[in-house]
């Protein structure tokens, strides 16, 4: 089998015999420059532009105006952009092509706008378009026009953003690595402008508990919700230096340096690791200050649901939309048995009603996962959002009202006792903090443990294939009841804190959006992979309650979010390495081949 | 790794048991030397410092003109002060509450955690306002809402603490008893009716009102036929009103929103026994200018806090209309300029001013001191708070849209009985 | 070889990615040949047969129909120019009938007369068929089902007739009898590609076969030159 | 996307399962006991002679007339679930995308001759209107946000469904507001007429007449025509559609442009019906018409208007007829949990749906 391997790494440049490589395409930048019209025009008439006219950004550059400042500049960005290389093909070169693309890409993005302007200027579109505001174009500030009139105003535009999408194209003339970096500086800049209120917060939050003198930071940085001018320059350029810092090259991966050590010496780093995270995470609360470790318990919360879900669709491959059901269980009976105001009135310590939380979780559970035994994919679906929307409006009845309290749901809600005379509740956020905690890292260790259990590899199995996994003698109905009522009892915790949290229960918490969003948030972030969903649960949990300002445009974004995520990068930000391969099927092909030829 | 996770998660649980032990909360503030602050401590302004008024209401969402409007009712409250109040200028901070339990409690958070917040304005919905409440009131900050209705947060007028009641709960609005008794007297003694429905839609708030509204029809010798609801987000209402339709009522009660309450008097027209609109009865939720356009609304009638009267009244609509291009919208608008009010003129009261200008504004004082709220003189009346923090002085009128009607303002003047508790 | 090729491939390269699965690959099919082109798992085998279906644009190179380039041509364009194929495991439509099947196999024909005379061309071929006409291709015998598969792409009137893997998941029996089919198929003036992994199997049949390997075509010649060729006895024919 | 017919299909496995006593036991409990509880509830209600005949007449045209609009919002998600295998939760709002054009498009048309002179011919140019707007947003959604995804597994375009629900939803809210909008109105559909013992609204009349024209119309074009059969071939399978000729991207696209339409059409019904739209009135009626879907049987085009003429029926007759009847009280609240109980029992007892194809819903 004497055959000529040809090694992957082969330089590529300048050698003998490679292709000439693909330059920038104009027709790509010919669809992105338009796509970004398109793109720009709708923020602009879906009233965004306006909305956060006012909302200064970084010195005077207002929110709004970032808006349609970005698009151009990343359009170019992406219109300048050369072909990947290819094996076997020459690098392109950079060169005016990438700035010429760009301002191409930019140009028309200005077109389309131009029209936009021209059409608002000329006909009285409101009373359709009710977000066109009249000071887009026609009244100060003149935000589309840049303060201009129409006619210099058109002209303007097509200037600037032809001017910025050739600045985006020209970012491809540095090196990758600088080019990366003044991204990532970019991206530092807009993150702290955006994000202005939580980083002061947190800034004063630090101060108030270590002493560390970091407040006047906060006002050396902001002035009026929006970075000064310097303090923008020095974002920009402590963000692009921490890039290039930590890409040094020739650095070697902690990780690997730490395999390099003998065994004992890796335990105890591990440890120390461990101990340091963990000591960090319990100085969080007390540096996030009241608000933001509510919102972190808030986080937590949904991701305990994450974690539960996880195991049901993520481990088991049984898609349940209903998983709300089981987080209301937990809450109702929770609030049932520790609030005195409740049916029963007894008024339990939080502790005493865990045990029946998971009793019920765990009936739930079972309820709901015989009768679906028989069903797969999206008939478990349909058939678990039933159940969910029977649970929330059997809670909300005026039937079992006596019980449950209808609407009026069922308030003073015991709060957690941590010790003689502590107790944690929605008021005292950085002590609850605490609580959800540890119910986080048992469901996190509950996740671990069963992954590499012989129920887990059960799962693993089923989700693969039933047949199979059955006649490898799989007992299909205990591995599914066992992922419910798994799925059940964590929620049934999450709806228990949720209880202890709020202080009250209503069933207006219980709606389907709450399964759709745990389902997205472990799929988001990276499905059976116990930290993608960490990251999932914070990010889009925790986001959108510290993006509260954006009002109905959070939606907007969170949409075009998820679907910009699911085309860009299917596996979640955290993939599961193991499930990985299974959606990328062309990759699959592809290291079959490599390995096969590494083989021959 | 698999053996080191058994000794984990002991190690993580008995960590966290220690950092938490270590990190009791520690939130009193030092205290001044000359002043001595009460139990529930107190909030130090210092010169030149603002007055900070925390506003929680519902700014997002399908309820958003509902704290719109009281948010720029209290912003004119303090701008009638000239923006000042005891030479220190008065700021809010608003947060939303999306009139939902959660978001009452993450906009609690967001005040408690500014130490200078020394009252809060709000909440919008009485669903927010519990767990708010738990919240405000363990930090001692007062708060008064221009539009909870639910009997829970205070009382059910008759004595008994409701079961949200805490201290430092303070509302300018009525109770829904009152509402409640108002369209049911209205009802049976007005219009003479025996037989009521009532269709709630699972909202606490038009739930707590047709079963407040069924309690007193009963009592006062009527009976309910049929207590049903329906769900948000329903659009065919034929089967339910068919069901009405079978009970025979003369009176049909539903004080829900829209655009339920649209599809209910519009599919109401093809049932012989529903067709007069003289039998349907709605509440201050419907009274919208996009509900009263509709033309199978003709005849019927709705309850709601009064439109307050007085010249009084009408430079604060006036004021409101210069500064926001628009009249209020809806009912709470005035309740929430009376609360702004109440708590300045408390903290007017209250605070102690130091040598070098510093303001001490001592919690229990101030809530003493709203407790203590008597003939205050608002927009709404003439305000009286009890021990449970009801302050308003609830007149509730009955107004009917007739033919003549043909925008909201004419409907809310179009007065058949007004209803006022002890009177 | 005086003759213009029916099917030509020019030097053509393709990637998955970044990485390069097909090497230059020059192969030429003259009318009225059956051409093997054989090759091991991942060879590029697969490879080639979809950037001939326009599957694969190549990135290098030139695909040649008829005459005609046809690199990256969607697959319709390309069955409405004579390029036909029969795929692995012959993927009927299982719920459809046979009419149904045969029907699809000349979805792009107008012709009505003429599709008329070809399934009465079929029926000759196949007579069994004729009985089967209005089953559900699903609850045909496997053997059966071949034959539908080879009746459905001669639908298309194919000016060259692609037939992927014929020999795989069949039982030895059935694979001697559909090698058969397509030597029939051939001798009625059919040119055809076989892709295979059985080489003996397929250069029983074939005129003249290439073999790929990593993406390269590293033989190339008769079916009596490659059965003779020590280096492809060894590799593939199971001669150690 | 292609399913080996090596592999024994899920009823196999399905059958295995139930040989387990326990599971067994409990489902037939299940079932005498929902069996008992509508009997009974259906007893009491008859014989308390709460509403007359007349009234229960009412209420089965009620629900046929809902379960029509159900009907036909779920023919889309069965096309697309026929040929994709995954739901397209967008879909409710590709209708109220088409409720919305309806608004717009009749409220031009009210002042005009054409409205007061031929109101049929006008309402056929704005179901033009709807059905085409609607077309184009489900191939917009099907090019941008589907098209990529095509053999991921099915979570991803499903969340991607998610994203885009809300995504249009909003878009719809911040560009034209958040208010309910009101339908000008048609006095040519006002009224009812008798038929049969049945009193039926006009407005209703028209909507079953559509729903069963536009069923049959679909019926015929995938069973019939040249681009129907090649829609069921891609369903099958799309790599040897592919080989056959069929230009696949193109009939995927027409499938969803089909079932748009249809959405388009349901919408505009449904704002003759009810009056009014606003930018989240998809919601629901997507969520009940997906329920239809896979009550009749996923996949299945007559199953699609079999499962919402039945949900349609239970949510009208179900609160009313059993729940009542229990004394339980503020039935038509749990309106929802009767519709939902009726769809867990159905695939309890046929877990394909009523019209379900055994190989519809497996490979989950």
């Amino acid at each position: 089998m004497a055959d000529q391997i040809v090694p992957t790494d082969a330089p590529v440049g300048a050698g003998a015999g490679l292709l000439p490589a693909q330059g920038v395409s104009a027709r790509r930048a010919v669809t992105l420059g338009l796509v970004a019209g398109v793109v720009a025009v709708f923020v602009s008439a879906n009233g965004m532009v306006s909305e956060f006219a006012e909302r200064d950004v970084i010195a005077e550059l207002s929110l709004g105006v970032l808006w349609v400042l970005m698009i151009p500049l990343i359009v170019g960005s992406l219109a300048g952009q050369a072909p990947a290389v290819l094996q076997g093909f020459a690098a392109p070169r950079p060169g005016w092509r990438n700035p010429a693309g760009g301002a191409l890409a930019g140009l028309l993005a200005a077109v389309v706008m131009a029209a936009f302007i021209l059409l608002i200027d000329a006909v009285n579109v409101r009373d359709v378009l009710i977000n066109v505001r009249p000071d887009l174009v026609e009244t100060e500030p003149r935000l589309l026009t840049f303060g201009q009139g129409v006619g210099a105003g058109v002209a303007l535009v097509l200037a600037v953003y032809a001017a910025l999408g050739a600045l985006g194209g020209a970012l491809h003339l540095l090196p990758d690595r600088w080019r990366r970096a003044v991204v990532a500086g970019v991206v530092w800049l807009i993150v702290m402008g955006v994000l202005s209120s939580l980083v002061s917060q947190v800034l004063r939050g630090i101060q108030s508990t270590t002493n560390i003198w970091t407040a006047p930071l906060a006002d050396a940085l902001y002035q009026g919700g929006a970075l000064t001018a310097p303090a923008a320059a020095v974002v920009f350029v402590v963000g692009a230096g921490l890039y290039l810092l930590l890409t040094r090259p020739r650095r070697t991966p902690a990780r690997v340096r730490v395999r390099r050590l003998p065994d004992r010496s890796q335990r105890i780093v591990r440890v120390a690791t461990l101990a340091v995270a963990l000591l960090l995470l319990g100085l969080l609360p007390q540096v996030l200050g009241p608000f933001l470790s509510d919102v972190l318990n808030f986080a937590g919360i949904f991701l305990l649901m994450a974690l539960g879900l996880n195991i049901v669709v993520g481990f088991a491959g049984l898609l349940d939309l209903g998983y709300v059901a089981f987080f209301a269980v937990g809450a109702y009976t929770a609030a049932v048995l520790t609030s005195p105001q409740s049916s029963l009135g007894v008024g339990w310590i939080f502790w005493a009603a865990i045990p029946f939380v998971v009793l019920a979780a765990a009936v739930a559970g079972l309820l709901v996962g015989t009768p679906v035994l028989r069903m797969r994919g999206d008939y478990l679906a349909i058939v678990t959002l039933g159940f969910g929307e029977i649970a929330r409006l059997l809670f909300l009845s005026d039937w079992l009202k006596p019980i449950f309290g209808g609407a009026q749901g069922i308030i003073r809600v015991g709060d957690v006792p941590l010790a003689p005379g502590v107790e944690a509740g929605g008021a005292q956020p950085r002590l609850f903090f605490y609580v959800v905690f540890t119910f986080v890292l048992l469901a996190a260790y509950i996740s671990y443990a069963l992954q590499d259990s012989r129920i887990g590899r059960a799962w693993m199995a089923m989700r693969e294939d039933e047949l199979v996994a059955e006649t490898m003698g799989v007992n299909i109905v205990a591995a599914k009841l066992w992922a419910f009522v798994i799925g059940a009892i964590l929620a049934g915790f999450g709806g228990a804190l949720f209880a202890a949290k709020v202080g009250s229960v209503f069933p207006h918490s219980f709606e389907v959006i709450v399964s759709i969003t745990v389902l997205v948030l472990i799929i988001v972030g990276g499905i059976a992979s116990v930290p993608g969903v960490v990251v999932g649960a914070l990010i889009l949990v925790g986001l959108p309650e510290i993006l509260r300002e954006f009002e109905e445009y959070r939606f907007l974004l969170y949409g075009a979010l998820l679907i910009f995520m699911m085309v860009r990068r299917p596996e979640g930000f955290i993939p599961n390495t193991r499930r990985v391969t299974e959606l990328h099927e062309q990759e699959l092909q592809q290291d079959a081949w490599l390995r096969a030829k590494e083989t021959e | 790794m698999s053996g080191h996770r058994s000794l984990v998660a002991p190690a993580v649980i008995s960590v966290i048991a220690l950092i938490a032990a270590a990190c009791a909360p520690d939130d009193e503030e030092a205290a001044p030397e000359e002043f001595s602050p009460g139990p529930l401590g107190a909030v130090t302004v210092a010169p030149d410092d603002p007055i900070m008024i925390g506003v929680i209401q519902a700014i997002s969402g399908d309820t958003a003109s509902l704290g719109v409007d009281q948010v720029r009712a209290i912003d004119l409250a303090i701008a009638d002060r000239g923006g000042e109040l005891l030479g220190h200028p008065v700021e809010t901070q608003v947060e939303d509450d999306a009139c939902l339990a959660e978001g009452g409690t993450t906009a609690a958070q967001a005040l408690v955690a500014n130490p200078q917040v020394m009252g809060v304005l709000g909440t919008s919905c009485s669903g927010a306002a519990v767990p708010a409440m738990e919240i405000l009131a363990e930090t001692g900050i007062a708060t008064i809402s221009g539009s909870n209705t639910s009997p829970a947060l205070t009382s059910d007028l008759e004595g008994t603490q409701g079961a949200a009641n805490q201290p430092g709960y303070f509302r300018t609005s009525h109770n829904d008893v009152v509402q409640g008794q108002a369209a049911a007297e209205f009802a049976f003694t007005e219009l003479g009716a025996q037989r009521a429905a009532t269709i709630h839609d699972g909202d606490p708030y038009t739930e707590g009102l047709a079963t407040a509204f069924g309690t007193s029809f009963t009592e006062l010798g009527g009976e309910v036929v049929l207590a049903t609801a329906i769900s948000k987000g329903d659009t065919d209402m034929r089967p339910v009103l068919t069901e009405v339709a079978a009970a025979t009522p003369d009176i049909v009660f539903f004080p829900i929103f829209q655009p339920e309450a649209d599809f209910i008097v519009q599919q109401a027209k093809d049932f012989p026994a529903l067709a007069e609109t003289q039998k349907m009865m709605g509440a201050d939720g419907l009274l919208s200018d996009t509900f009263v356009v509709i033309p199978q609304t003709e005849g019927m009638y709705f309850s709601g806090p009064a439109t307050p009267t007085g010249s009084a009244y009408e430079d604060f609509v006036a004021a409101y209309q210069a500064e926001f291009g628009e009249a209020p919208i809806q009912a709470f608008h005035a309740h929430s300029y009376d609360a702004a009010n109440m708590l300045m003129d408390a903290v007017e009261e209250v605070a102690v001013e130091e040598d070098d200008g510093t303001l001490q504004i001592d919690r229990q004082a101030l809530m003493d001191q709203l407790y203590a709220t008597e003939d205050f003189e608002g927009l709404t009346g003439t305000l009286t708070c009890d021990e449970f923090g009801d302050c308003a002085d609830p007149k509730i009128d009955i107004v009917q849209n007739t033919a003549e009607q043909q925008t909201i303002d004419q409907v809310r003047g179009n007065v058949l009985f007004t209803f006022e508790p002890g009177e | 070889m005086t003759t213009r090729p029916v099917l030509e491939l020019r030097r053509v390269s393709a990637h998955y990615g970044p990485i390069q699965v097909l090497r230059e690959v020059s192969l030429q099919i003259q009318p009225g040949e059956i051409v093997c082109l054989l090759g091991g798992n991942a060879s590029g085998k697969t490879t080639t047969l979809k950037t001939i279906l326009g599957y694969v644009v190549p990135t290098h190179g030139d695909v040649v129909f008829d005459g005609q380039r046809v690199n990256g041509l969607p697959t319709q364009r390309l069955v409405a120019l004579g390029l036909s194929m029969v795929p692995e495991n012959r993927r009927l439509f299982q719920r459809m009938t046979v009419r149904e099947n045969l029907e699809l196999g000349c979805y792009l024909r107008m012709d009505r007369a003429e599709i008329a005379a070809d399934l009465d061309r079929v029926f000759t071929l196949f007579p069994r068929m004729a009985d089967r006409i209005d089953q559900r291709a699903g609850t045909l015998s496997g053997g059966e089902q071949q034959m539908v598969a080879v009746a459905r792409a001669l639908m298309a009137r194919p000016k060259v007739l692609l037939m992927d893997e014929p020999s795989m998941g069949l039982a030895p029996v059935l694979v001697e009898q559909n090698f058969e089919i397509i030597r029939q198929v051939n001798q009625q003036g059919t040119t055809i590609l076989v892709v295979e992994q059985n080489a003996n199997m397929a250069l029983s049949i074939a005129d003249r076969g290439y073999v790929l390997q990593t993406g390269a075509i590293v033989l190339a010649g008769s079916a009596r030159e490659l059965l003779d060729d020590p280096q492809m006895r060894a590799a593939y024919l199971g001669e150690m | 996307m292609a399913e080996t017919p090596l592999a024994p299909k899920g009823p196999l496995a399905a059958r295995r399962v139930l040989q387990l006593p326990l599971v067994d036991g409990f489902l037939w409990v299940v079932r005498i006991s929902a069996v008992v509880v509508i009997v009974v509830g259906a007893y009491n209600s008859l014989t308390s002679g709460r509403l007359s005949g007349q009234q229960w007449r009412d209420l089965i045209v009620f629900g046929i007339a809902q379960g029509s609009i159900y009907g036909l919002i779920a023919l889309g998600y069965s096309m697309v679930y026929g040929v994709l295998r995954f739901i397209n939760f967008a879909h409710g709002e590709v209708f109220m995308i088409g409720a919305m054009t309806g608004y717009y498009v009749s409220s031009a048309l009210s002042g005009t001759a054409l409205w007061r002179s031929a109101p049929f011919a006008g309402l056929f140019v704005v179901l033009l209107c709807c059905m085409t707007m609607s077309a184009l947003v489900a191939l917009g959604l099907e090019r941008i946000a589907y098209r990529p995804l095509r053999g991921k597994p099915r979570l991803i375009p499903f969340i991607t469904a998610i994203g885009a629900s809300f995504f249009l939803q909003y878009t719809v809210a911040t560009l034209f507001g958040v208010d309910v909008k009101a339908y000008p109105a048609v006095p040519v559909l006002d009224g009812s007429i008798s038929v049969g013992g049945f009193r039926i609204l006009r407005v209703h009349l028209l909507v079953i007449v559509a729903a069963v024209v536009m069923m049959i119309a679909l019926y015929f074009y995938i069973e019939k025509t040249r681009a129907g059969r090649a829609m069921r071939a891609v369903a099958e399978d799309q790599e040897t559609a592919r080989l056959m000729g069929i230009d696949v991207d193109r009939t995927i696209a027409r499938v969803f442009a089909v079932g748009g339409a249809m959405a388009g059409a349901a919408g505009l019904l449904f704002g003759l019906v009810f009056q009014n739209v606003n930018f989240f009135s998809g919601f629901l009626p997507g969520i009940k018409a997906f329920t239809s879907a896979v009550l009749g049987g996923i996949g299945n085009i007559l199953g699609a208007m079999v499962g919402g003429l039945t949900l349609g029926s239970v949510e009208s007759l179900g609160p009313s007829l059993v729940l009542s009847g229990l004394d339980i009280p503020a039935a038509h609240q749990l309106k929802d949990v009767v519709a939902f109980s009726a769809l867990v029992l159905v695939l309890i007892f046929r877990p394909t749906g009523i019209l379900g194809e055994r190989v519809g819903g497996e490979r989950g």
